[in-house]
This record gives structure tokens, C-alpha cells and sequence, in this order.
């Protein structure tokens, strides 16, 4: 294992410090617990916004902290849920009096600490309403697995979300927007390398030369299915086939348009993969009206990247469009 | 021969440190069919622990350092694991009460209520390929062997050895519930790291009674 | 070689495909020859700014292209300078008639190239300046080396060159602030792995499991020494010394600090650089007032990583400060 | 016996087919010392010379060849090497001017001039672990076999013979140009990339001389 990292056992505390460091105009960190808040938090008035997770996704969540999206961030070590403490310390910071929202991605440890740290809230008086987010179509709904997971999808609900409560939307009114996000989101995401998580030192899964898993979940989870490697419009075709058949995507529809990068692949590769995702959208007649390339929800150094196609309409995108100031997403001011 | 405080502590004390030796063996369990960090979880979680229990009142009662342990786990070890392992012990501390003296009749309501609070706290089945499978028959085989009127140490021997067969028996299995669900077919003829784990800890019960028998006033 | 591309021959060309179709808000692709203008090219009155190189450095340069940055870029095939013919083609698209600014990075082939087409637009009574980019204090810039190569600092350039050009500045004095940026900023980076070029396949070098590589260049060229890989801390302070000793650096200097990652970097290792990074400098009593942390200029998928420091006065920070809207740094607007 | 169009063209596709057999070759040496481009860098620029070749007047002299060589290269290849070779080709159409026959004389002003042409772009002295180190000596070989009174293919295998040799003699260099330079000497037991394919780049127009000797009119 080659990381720029000193012991295992600090990653995620020197990371904050460096992030806080780097990004102290937008953001106070507290360290013990250790949670990201945007810097004039809480906000009275306006509904509060608490993400979190493991580690090994940023920019999620840390790099989505700011005006006009996530009011906190609440880092675990790398790839495993934080506890109800920091979870509960940062809705306390951020609750504003109009209630806070917690955008959880759906696994199991997060939804359990996240839920638990949501009860020891009300038991302060804190209103918080809790939105799982499951966009990824590689895994089967049933009653058979933990459901879908939440993957790339959950920076658009994040930033959509975080401009309805900068305009001032009630805490109703939020999860109702972040779950329409939810409900009209579709991912898929390929892996052609495993990550190396830090304390096991080891590839999270052993991929050949020439194979690539289909289906890939952000924490190095084997995904659908594992094939040989294939041109990229090939694997795009792969990617998007899952996604359109699951929301029914229709022609006249406008879209969001992520590819997203699982931390290690080249941009020129994110690019080309979204040459062929719009190319095959256009041929549906689906307009792609807003786009995103980069990497947002990432799996440490893992290569691959993820496809996500949002359903727009005129609330979501000037939702979308609205001013954001974080580390990792910014425009209009 | 009844069970106490000693028994607890040492029953606590023993796992921090099998948790600790097969820290890899259940990364790497984890990293087949989960995200690789089972064994780290759950060490951080028990070193926490181990740094706690010296504070615990010398008229301590089991169910006090049962309760200890949970509200560390909850608030150390995060994932999956914490919340689930945490509200064991928070229903097994429950369920002993304020209880010096723990029988095998305690024992048995002590792991049935682990089990229940994992299971309030999962939904899973047995059979869903969790840490359930080592708890379930742990239970069944607890009760059968205070039912024929083992020692403590017969019935806490009886859980561990019905728990390691019930994680090894997770090896066929496909998963319905946790990350390994997300695999289907391919999760089977790895074992479940979380019932590995659980069988670690019943181990740790059944030894440190075996051990300690007679040191408890 | 696993990529997501399909033709190693095709990555420039499909990629500058995807990149028009996700930021056709900001930018206009030329295929034939291969160059990206901002969508409202040429400005009149406005100085132009052209910069370019191999491809594979992504988001340099087509990332910058936009409203306070560059007008135009001209991507080469990965890795080795673009010919004078697209560069000429670019610079005759961005001319508003107040002259050209070239800003090349220092390889013999971007600027014999640059210079050749420098000359031909001279031909087409265009004023074309060039300022050559060479902030990488790991080659000694001596008589016998090509000079120090120009690697992070130049997005630095580009952004305060850019700045500078769209408020109005004339040629002569665009060149100067472009000169001045790369005059007082100083770079040097580290290789935990090699990239692999699509057309070659295989690694541009080999490094053993536990060797790093100090002073790695942006395509692969070897560094000034591999050693054992080292604590995260132990490597900052290896490139940071040089950094410091080569720029009379004082106590009191106000300074940008860049930690860039080299394509197949995770995010929070950038941070646990940049942690230490500020560490040292305040040591040094050298203020840390503007801040860069990502992947600006790459070496595909490389995992590694590079310092940039670069002086600051009051003119380079407003500068700075300046609205910029471009895909890969966007702020003010 | 001198050399015409037929022999020009000739050189050229070969040096088309050398270069296009030797790209994998020449992108190892320039990976060990330099960013691992040199073969494509080539073959691109020749295979788009190839597609023009066609195109030429068919009163075409050598130094109508050479020079769309040298504006092919120069549009096509890009990097270092782009402009260097390209303006080899362009001096050295210059020096043979319309000149429809080259004989001994014309064929070492050409190579002297192609030369001085790449000194001229990249200002490498011998030594210095360039290209220039095979093409001096084999200015000096040419120049020394015409003195000598050698037929045309023998000029042109004395250069190509001394090049081959000067191409080999850069490996235990330390390199003072290109991008081997920032290896200092650790560059020392590589053969540069540039120097090797110009000396293929001469044995194609020595080969192609023993070829049509007596097919040019
Ligand atoms: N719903 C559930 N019910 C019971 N046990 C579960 C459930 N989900 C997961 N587990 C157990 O948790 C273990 C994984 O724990 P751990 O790796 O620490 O957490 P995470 O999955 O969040 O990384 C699994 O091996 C399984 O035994
Ligand atoms: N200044 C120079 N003068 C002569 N030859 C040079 C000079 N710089 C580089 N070269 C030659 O160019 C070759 C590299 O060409 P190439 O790999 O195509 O370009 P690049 O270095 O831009 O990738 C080197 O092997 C060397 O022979
Ligand atoms: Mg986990
Ligand atoms: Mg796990
Ligand atoms: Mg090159
Ligand atoms: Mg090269």
C-alpha cells in the first residue's frame, strides 16, 4: 500500500485539519467530535442540513458544506458510518429553529447511527426528519438485499435540497424536494480497480488485467457483475441501459447529466464517457439541459466512474442553478 | 456456581484481545464480501472499551459493565456493527439488571436479549446471513443446556461452540441483509464476519466462566 | 492497460467532444484543428490568452478556458505538444486586435512549437508575446538541462494572467503579471505510481512497491531521486526545502499555497499535504492567505502529488480574488 | 551515378515503414528517459506524409519531396521532435533547391544542411545526448566518403553507418537537451530515442540508394 498518509489511524483527523486549513472562509471544523460546519452556522431560521458518512468519498461530504447546500458534515474513519455522538453534536451546531434534515445514503450503518442519533435529537427538541438516499440501480429493491444504495446521486440532492433551505423552503418542504430528487435519480458505476482502504493495507477486491466490475458500490463492494474489459462506449451503453429502464425516462424529458469519477480515473476518460452517456441520451430524445463532470462521490483511488441521470424540471433546475459556495462546488457568487 | 462482576470483566477484558488478534482474519472476511473494515470496527470499538472499564465502581454489577461496554461500542465503532453489537449489550445489560450474580437461567436471558436487540435493531432473519446465525443457535443451545441443567460454564461453553458452527454455517448462505446482500449468488462460500465475530465473543463468555469459576465471591 | 477509452488514437478527439457537449455554456470546440475557445471569442479590446500542451494534464488547459482566465487552449495528443498550425488557429480566434499572450510551459517541443506559430501569426500581423512557464524547482535550471519544466504553477499563471487580461490590462502589461506569477512561484512534486499512456500501454516507469519517486515531472520524466516511501510529513518537508530555499521566502511573506494532486490521488491525502504544508510555513512565519487543493495539473491517473508556493502582494491577490468562470475553477460569478 | 525523385521518394517510404516497424522500440527508449511518445510522435507525422506522397507533381524534383516532408512533420508530430526533424527536412530541401539530380556533393550539402538545421531549432551541441549525436558524425562520414570519391550509396552507408554508431555512442551520455536532461545521470545507459531513429531514418536513405541506384534516369 502507497498512500500520502503518516499513521492509518489518523487519516480522517489530519484530513479535517488540512480541509479546515485550506477552506477556513467557508467552514469551521470542530474536532472532537469531529463534524465540518459552514461558517456562520446555525443559520437561524432556515432549515438545517447535516450529511455524513465514512471517509474516502471526498469531496462528499466535507467539500459540500457551505451557503446553498450542506449546513454539516459528518466524517467516519474510511468507509464506516460515524457514530450517533459527532452526528448529534452536528445537528445541534446547525438547527437554526426551523429543523434540521439528514441526507443518509442508504447502508446499513448509516441508517442505524444516523437514526439513532435523530431520537437523541428529538429528545433535545430538535425537529429532524431523516431522507435515505438509494439511487444505485446495480443493486436489486427487494426484500432480499439492505436495498439500493446511495451513490453519486446524493451531491444532487444535497445541492438541491441546500437551496431550497437557502431560499427558505420549511423543513416539509425540504424532504419534499430532496426525496422528488431521490425519486427521479437513477446511478450505475464500473470499476476498473479496486481501492486500498487504510487500515486493511490490502485491495478491497482482486480484479484481473483485463476485467471490470459492472455494478460497483462506493466502498469497493463487488457489484453486478464482473466482465472483461470492453471499449468505453460499450461499458456507457452498460451503465445507462439499468438506469433508463428503471425510471421511465421519456423522450421531451430534460436531464442532469453526472459522470462521475471514482477518484482515480483520468479526466480525459470522464470525458469521453460523457460523449457517448449524452450521445446515447440524445438518440432517446432526452435533453440533457444541466451537466457535471468530475469527481464528487468518490472511493478513495479506486478507477471507474458512475453515471447518474436526474429527471429535471423547472423547480429542480433553479434549484440547481442557484448560487453554491463550497469547497468542491461553486458558482454564482 | 453463579457468575459475576469477575466473570464480566474478564469476559469483556478477553475479548478487547481475541478481538484484537483476529482484527485481519475479519478485514479480510469483510473485504471478500463487505468493505474491509469488520475487524477494525470492532477493535477500535473494544479498545475503547478496555480503556473505560478501570472506572467502572469497585460494587460494580455485570449489568453495569454490560452497559458500559454498549454505550461505548454505540458511540466508538460506527458502521454497521456498532449500532448492532452496542444494542446487544444494551439489552443484555437490561435484561441482568441490577443482578450481582448471574445463573444459568440469567445467562440464557442475558443472550436472548442480545439477540432480540440485534434483531430489533437489523430485521434480519436467520438464515439472512448476519451475525444472527451465530446468535440464534448460541441462544437455542444456551436455553437447551440450562433446560438440562448444565453449569454456567456448560451453557455459556454450549453458546460458543452452537455459534461457531452457526458462523461457519454462513458460508453457503446468500445474503439478505448488510452490504455482503448486495452480491447475491457471489457471497456464497465466504462466512459472514459479523457472525464470526459474535462467535469470538462467546468464546471470550464461555472461557473467561471456565476460567474464573470459584474467583467470583 | 485498463482505460475507459476506445481507440488509444481517439482519446483527444472524443474527449474535446464530451468536454463541448458538458460545457457548452462556457466554451466553443474547434475539431479540425483541435482547440477550445470561451464561447464569447474573440473579446474585443481584451488581451487573449492562449496556453496548450500534451493532453493528459486535464482539467490544464481546456478546463481553464472562460470568462478571467484563458480564451483559448490547444490540447496536443496526450503527452506531447500540439503542432503550430492548431495553436496558430487559436490564437487567430481569440485576437480582439490588442495582441496575443502565449503562456507555454517549459519543453522544448510546446515552446518550439509555440514560437513557430508565434511566428506565423506575426506573419498575419497579429502581436503575438509568449511568457515561458518554469516553476519546477526539482531540475536545476542550468546550461546543461532544458531548464526548469513547467508544471503546477501555471494554472496560477493562467488564472492571474487571465485576470489581469479581463480587466483591461494591455499586452505589455498582461505579460508582466504572467512573468511576475511564475517569477515568484515555486513547485515540486512526488510519484507514488507511474500513468500508463494510452498509445504506449505500459508504464511510463517502474516503481517497486515501497519506492516513491521526488521531483516526479508532469509525463512521467523521472524525478531527482527515488527513495523508500516515507511518512506523509517526512515527504512534505523533502518538497517543501527546495521550494523555500529557491525563492527568498521571509517571515511575514503572505503566500498561495497549491497542493495538487496528480490525477489518481484520494482527496483526503491532499489534505493530510496540505496539513503539514501549512504547518511548516507558519513555522516559518510565512501567512498561508489563498488557498488551491485538487487535481489541476495531472499526469492521468499518477497517484502523487505537488507543492506550489507562490508570493503574494496586493496586486497578485486581487488578482486572484477576480471572478473566474471556467469548467475546472469557477468563483464570483 | 546520381540520385533522383525516384530515389527521394523511395527514402522516404521507407523511412515510413522503419519508423511505423520500429514505433513500439522507439517509444521504450524515450519511456526509460523521456515521456514514452517518440515512436508514435513518428509514426504519426510519417503516416500522414505517406497519405500526401501521392499527391506530388510528377515533374516533382528532391527537394519538392523533402520540403512537403517537412511541412507534413511539422504539422503532424508535434513535441520536441516535430519541429527538429521538420526542420532537418526543410533546410535541406533549401540546400538541394530544384535540383533534379543529387550527386555526392549535393547529397552531403543536404545532410549538413538537415543538420545545422536541427542545431539551428534546438541549439544541442554533440554530446549533449540529442538527435545531433547521429547526425554530426554522419555529416562527417558523408563528407569524408565523398572526399574519398565514393559513389552516392556509398556516402550515404558511410552516414548511415556513422550514425548507427553515434546513436549507440549517446547510451552512456548524460543529456544536457530534451527531456532526458532532468534525469542528470541517470539518463547514463540509455540510447536516445531522437539519435536512434534519425539513424534509421539515414540507413532508409542509404538502403533506398542500393536499391534504385540505375533506376533514376
Ligand atoms: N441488518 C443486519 N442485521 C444483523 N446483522 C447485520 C445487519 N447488517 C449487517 N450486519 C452484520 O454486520 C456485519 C458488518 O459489520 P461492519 O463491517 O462493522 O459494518 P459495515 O457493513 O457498515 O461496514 C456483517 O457481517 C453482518 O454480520
Ligand atoms: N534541443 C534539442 N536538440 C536536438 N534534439 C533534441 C532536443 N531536444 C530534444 N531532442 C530530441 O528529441 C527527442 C525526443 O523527441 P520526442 O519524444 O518526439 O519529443 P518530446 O521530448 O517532446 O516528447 C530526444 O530523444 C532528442 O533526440
Ligand atoms: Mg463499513
Ligand atoms: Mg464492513
Ligand atoms: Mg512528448
Ligand atoms: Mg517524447
Amino acid at each position: 500500500m502507497k498512500k500520502l498518509i503518516n499513521d492509518p489511524k489518523n487519516v480522517v483527523d489530519e484530513a479535517v485539519v488540512g480541509f479546515e486549513a485550506a477552506h477556513g472562509d467557508i467552514v469551521t471544523v470542530s474536532h472532537d467530535p469531529i463534524y465540518i460546519v459552514r461558517k456562520d452556522a446555525p443559520v437561524s431560521g432556515k432549515v438545517g442540513i447535516v450529511s455524513g458518512g465514512g471517509s474516502g468519498h471526498e469531496p462528499l461530504h466535507g467539500g459540500f458544506v457551505g451557503f446553498g447546500m450542506l449546513d454539516a458534515a459528518v466524517p467516519g474513519p474510511v468507509f464506516t458510518s460515524p457514530t450517533p455522538d459527532p452526528i448529534l453534536a452536528a445537528t445541534k451546531a446547525v438547527d437554526g429553529g426551523a429543523g434540521v434534515l439528514h441526507i443518509v445514503k442508504n447502508y446499513t450503518g448509516d441508517v442505524l447511527n444516523f437514526e439513532t442519533a435523530a431520537d437523541l435529537a428529538a429528545a433535545e427538541d430538535i425537529e429532524v426528519r431523516s431522507v435515505i438516499i438509494d439511487d444505485d440501480v446495480a443493486v436489486k429493491d427487494s426484500l432480499y438485499t439492505a436495498g439500493r444504495r446511495g451513490v453519486a446521486g446524493t451531491v444532487l440532492v444535497e445541492k438541491i435540497a441546500g437551496a431550497a433551505a437557502e431560499r427558505g423552503d420549511d423543513l416539509d418542504a425540504v424532504v419534499a424536494v430532496a426525496e422528488k430528487v431521490n425519486a427521479q435519480v437513477r446511478t450505475m458505476g464500473v470499476a476498473l480497480t479496486p481501492c486500498v482502504v487504510p487500515h486493511a493495507g490490502e485491495p478491497s477486491f482482486v480484479l484481473a488485467d483485463d476485467e471490470i466490475e459492472i455494478g460497483i458500490g462506493i466502498h469497493g463492494e463487488p457489484g453486478r457483475e464482473r466482465i472483461k474489459l470492453e471499449p468505453a462506449d460499450a461499458i456507457v451503453d452498460r451503465l445507462l441501459a439499468p438506469i433508463l429502464e428503471d425510471l421511465p425516462f421519456a423522450s421531451g424529458d430534460d436531464v442532469l447529466l453526472l459522470v462521475n469519477g471514482m477518484g482515480g480515473t483520468p479526466q480525459v476518460e470522464l470525458y469521453i464517457v460523457f460523449r457517448r452517456a449524452a450521445e446515447v441520451l440524445a438518440e432517446k430524445g432526452i435533453t440533457v439541459t444541466r451537466t457535471l463532470v468530475g469527481n464528487f462521490v468518490t472511493s478513495l483511488e479506486m478507477q471507474g466512474v458512475s453515471i447518474s441521470v436526474l429527471k429535471l424540471d423547472d423547480e429542480l433546475t433553479e434549484l440547481w442553478d442557484a448560487p453554491v459556495q463550497t469547497a468542491a462546488l461553486r458558482w454564482g457568487r | 456456581m453463579s457468575l459475576g462482576i469477575t466473570w464480566t470483566t474478564d469476559w469483556i477484558r478477553r475479548t478487547a484481545q481475541v478481538v484484537s488478534e483476529h482484527r485481519v482474519e475479519l478485514v479480510t472476511l469483510d473485504r471478500e464480501i463487505g468493505d474491509g473494515d469488520h475487524g477494525e470496527n470492532l477493535d477500535r470499538g473494544y479498545t475503547a472499551v478496555l480503556a473505560k472499564l478501570d472506572d467502572l465502581p469497585t460494587d460494580a454489577v455485570p449489568g453495569d459493565a454490560l452497559k458500559l461496554v454498549a454505550t461505548t461500542l454505540i458511540s466508538t465503532v460506527g458502521g454497521a456493527s456498532g449500532p448492532l453489537v452496542g444494542t446487544a449489550y444494551l439489552k443484555a445489560a437490561a435484561a441482568v439488571g441490577k443482578e450481582p450474580e448471574l445463573d444459568g437461567a440469567a445467562l440464557v436471558a442475558l443472550l436472548t436479549a442480545a439477540r432480540d436487540g440485534i434483531v430489533l435493531r437489523g430485521k434480519a432473519e436467520p438464515g439472512d446471513k448476519t451475525m444472527i446465525d451465530a446468535w440464534t443457535p448460541a441462544v437455542d443451545a444456551s436455553a437447551a443446556a440450562q433446560a438440562d441443567g448444565k453449569s454456567e460454564a456448560e451453557i455459556l461453553d454450549a453458546a460458543a461452540t452452537a455459534a461457531e458452527q452457526g458462523a461457519k454455517a454462513t458460508e453457503p448462505l446468500v445474503a439478505r441483509k448488510g452490504r455482503a446482500s448486495y452480491l447475491g449468488e457471489r457471497a456464497i462460500g465466504h462466512r459472514d464476519p459479523g457472525a464470526q465475530s459474535s462467535s469470538l465473543i462467546l468464546r471470550a463468555a464461555a472461557d473467561a466462566a471456565a476460567d474464573v469459576v470459584g474467583k467470583d465471591a
